[in-house]
């Protein structure tokens, strides 16, 4: 009840121009995932928390989401398997547009990451690539998986397993 | 979760300016534009309103400003995706778009309850709109705003023929719109942004907004067309760059399903903008609202000097462009 | 030139060959069910098509529910000349044709 | 089946005078076993309907061209390219569509490849093009990626 309740109030709050930035972006993510089910078109009502072209609605103002550094601790663990499906769906992960990935080749605007395993980058390197690039490189083209409630973290993770492999 | 130890790099402070601005009574949208510092993608400084300006972004313009050099630069084996896929899409007319351009013309000739239709002021065959295509989108004093080609068909038809289900997004004024479209085949591209007023400064807001990085995945229009992602593999689709293709506008197109729209295989520029914006998860604009009239005069006016060319189709419904 | 569902383009070249490019405005649809209400809509797509060169079969085709919407048909035609006149039919699995005759420019 | 009713009331009427001329090429029976072929639930059953026990051999004599990555499965652009001379029977199946029979073309000493054609694919499969010349039969298969836009919308 109190988690609806919750829920409710924030839905209510994204009318306002300032609150995707007073709702943290876990509880964002958490609702969005109440009503959007992944490998299904992103839908339209989420779309105005973000920074938008409009001139007339509030999104059209809302500032860039700030930049978040985040850090890896422990073990890598989680499901390969499940991993490799959210990176070839085109409406979940969508690694594929831009990736060749282990065992599919793919798109070729990053860089391959068929063999990302040999190449040995810290855990820390590749999960802040996929929360957010932009502490590497402001202009990057991928996507903010963490920061925008893309992915979640169970989700990254599975990713990284992934791609992992050998 | 544990594992995770997540920081907000540069906190509260922006947000904090915000509230401060947003808190104040009625303040419009404008107010808090002047405090907000967008995302743009790199290049927004390098654009030109002309057709050439690509020569600062892929730098393939001299292979295809126009049929010759399109000749050339086959006879010299270069592959499409060498020539930024610009090498034949304005040279092959569409047999497919005929279809669409037919139904245009019935709709051209569809009377309304006193035997008025678009012909009756417009010319049997559209005589007094040749070339006008070429010059749209364009400040309509009366309106006392810029317009692009469906808006213009929604309120010509809303007002003069008492037709008010044309609306922007509907199949009638699509079909229009090509069939409209096509009488302007071969008249180069010519959108005046370079004078003072209102054009120029849709232009600019339109660059603006197509360098700007919105929606779920942090995007610009410009991220997938620009280099160095155009020519590249974006999935089964690979981008070209935004100069002189809204001259082949609107396009024979089999359409992405856009919910609850019957497009009737024809993308106008305006559905092209929303169907890029959905693919993109950035909010969807409502066609002809300013944002998405300023997007196409950028665009339009980035085909300046280009002639325009309809019907053509949308690249990949032939297997020329593998074969090339 | 073109009837109301047929558009047809033909490019007469050397030695008699010539490249058709013929175009059928027809919906094309698969056997599929309504996501909305769950009933059964019904296939709808054509199954015959018949090109003839001066009444003389030139190629005939068959398809099935997975040809694309507004089918496109394009080959290459042989022995043809001016004046020729290239006849082509179509029926679907309701019932419904059309046929048009294009004369070679 | 409907279908089959279909196509024999058309011969019967119009199409008598064509497969007079088909005669010579085709066995009297073609035309219900092509038709019968378009119900196949498996490639292997439509090639066993249209070619009895005749074996495709794969040539590099013809071409499929066709993008490896289609980004649009309901209109998939193939082009059947082909060396060959007296292609008289092109068949191209979808092997991964529920019905893999998806156009059959009959030809003449008045047609020829390059063909063209737009497909339906409903995920990614092969692609494979079964043409008769001088009675033996050839194949070309392509797999085909199928993809919806580059992004996630």
């Amino acid at each position: 009840m109190m988690k609806k309740l919750k829920v409710m109030a924030l839905l209510a709050l994204t009318a306002a121009v300032l609150q995707p930035h007073l709702a943290a972006a876990d509880e964002r993510l958490q609702v969005i995932r109440e009503k959007w089910t992944p490998g299904t078109p992103m839908l339209t009502e989420f779309l105005t928390l973000y920074p938008c072209h409009s001139e007339e609605l509030p999104c059209g103002q809302l500032p860039p989401p700030e930049v978040q550094k985040v850090s890896f601790k422990g073990a890598l663990q989680g499901d390969a398997k499940r991993g490799e499906k959210i990176a070839l769906d085109v409406r979940w992960g969508n690694c594929i547009a831009c990736h060749s990935l282990p065992g599919h080749t793919g798109g070729t605007v990053g860089p391959s990451l068929a063999d990302y395993a040999s190449r040995a980058p810290s855990l820390d390197y590749t999960y802040q690539r996929i929360w957010d690039t932009r502490v590497f490189n402001p202009d990057a083209h991928m996507p903010l998986f963490g920061t925008n409630s893309v992915l979640t973290e169970d989700e990254i993770l599975d990713v990284m397993v992934f791609i992992h492999q050998h | 979760m544990q594992r995770f130890n997540q920081s907000v790099i540069n906190p509260a402070e922006f947000v904090a300016a915000l509230l401060i601005a947003g808190s104040v009574t009625h303040a419009s949208a404008t107010d808090i534009a002047e405090t907000t510092q967008h995302d743009y993608w790199p290049g927004r400084d390098k654009t030109i309103p002309h057709v050439s300006g690509d020569t600062n972004f892929s730098d393939t313009y001299q292979d295809w400003k126009d049929a010759a050099a399109i000749a050339a630069a086959r006879a010299a084996g270069k592959a499409s995706h060498e020539v930024n896929f610009k090498d034949f899409r304005w040279l092959v007319k569409s047999l497919d778009a005929e279809l669409v351009i037919d139904e245009g013309r019935e709709v051209f000739h569809r009377q309304n309850a006193n035997g008025q239709s678009c012909a009756s002021c417009h010319g049997e065959n559209g005589e007094k709109l040749k070339g006008a295509y070429a010059n749209l989108p364009k400040f309509n004093e009366r309106l006392g705003r810029v317009v692009v080609g469906p808006s213009q068909i929604e309120v010509c038809a809303s007002e003069r023929l008492g037709q008010q289900d044309w609306r922007v997004d509907t199949r009638a004024n699509s079909v229009l719109d090509m069939y409209v479209a096509s009488l302007s085949d071969g008249h180069v591209v010519d959108i005046d942004v370079g004078t003072d007023g209102p054009l120029k400064t849709a232009y600019l807001k339109g660059r603006d907004l197509f360098f700007k990085r919105t929606g779920q995945f942090h995007y610009a229009c410009a991220s997938c067309h620009t280099p160095p992602t155009v020519g590249n593999y974006l999935r089964g689709q690979r981008p070209t760059t935004f100069f002189g293709d809204a001259s082949q506008y609107p396009i024979y197109h089999f359409p992405y399903a856009l919910p609850g729209d019957d497009l009737a295989h024809v993308f106008t520029l305006q559905h092209q903008i929303r169907s890029c914006q959905q693919l993109s998860r950035m909010h969807q604009g409502t066609e002809g609202s300013p944002s998405m009239t300023a997007i196409e005069v950028f665009l339009k006016a980035s085909a300046n000097g280009y002639p325009m060319s309809i019907p053509t189709q949308q690249y990949n419904l032939d297997t020329d462009y593998l074969e090339q | 030139m073109s009837t109301s569902t047929i558009k047809a383009r033909i490019q007469l070249g050397d030695h008699g060959v010539a490249t058709v490019r013929t175009l059928i405005a027809h919906p094309m649809l698969i056997d599929r069910t309504d996501p909305k209400t769950g009933a059964r809509l019904p296939a709808h797509f054509i199954e015959d098509v018949e090109i003839t060169l001066n009444g003389i079969p030139a190629i005939s085709l068959e398809w099935g529910q997975a040809v694309s919407t507004n089918p496109l048909v394009a080959f290459e035609l042989h022995g043809v000349k001016r004046g020729d006149v290239l006849g082509i039919r179509w029926k679907d699995n309701q019932g419904k044709t059309d046929a048009g005759e294009f004369p070679v420019v | 089946m409907k279908r089959r009713e279909v196509i024999r009331g058309m011969a019967g009427a119009s199409l008598l005078p064509f497969f007079g001329a088909l005669a010579g090429l085709l066995p009297t029976t073609a035309q219900a076993r092509v038709a019968e072929a378009f119900e196949a639930k498996t490639p292997q059953e439509a090639l066993a309907t249209l070619f009895q026990e005749a074996q495709a051999e794969p040539s590099e004599a013809l071409i499929l061209i066709a993008p490896d990555i289609a980004e649009n499965g309901t209109a998939v652009p193939l082009t059947i390219r082909s060396t060959l001379d007296n292609i008289d029977y092109i068949a191209v199946l979808a092997t991964g569509n529920p019905l893999p029979l998806v156009a059959s073309y009959k030809l003449t000493k008045h047609s020829s490849p390059p063909l063209s054609l737009r497909i339906k694919l409903g995920k990614t499969q092969d692609v494979v093009v079964v043409a008769r010349a001088d009675g033996k039969l050839y194949s070309s298969t392509r797999h085909i990626q199928v993809s919806v836009g580059g992004c996630g919308g």
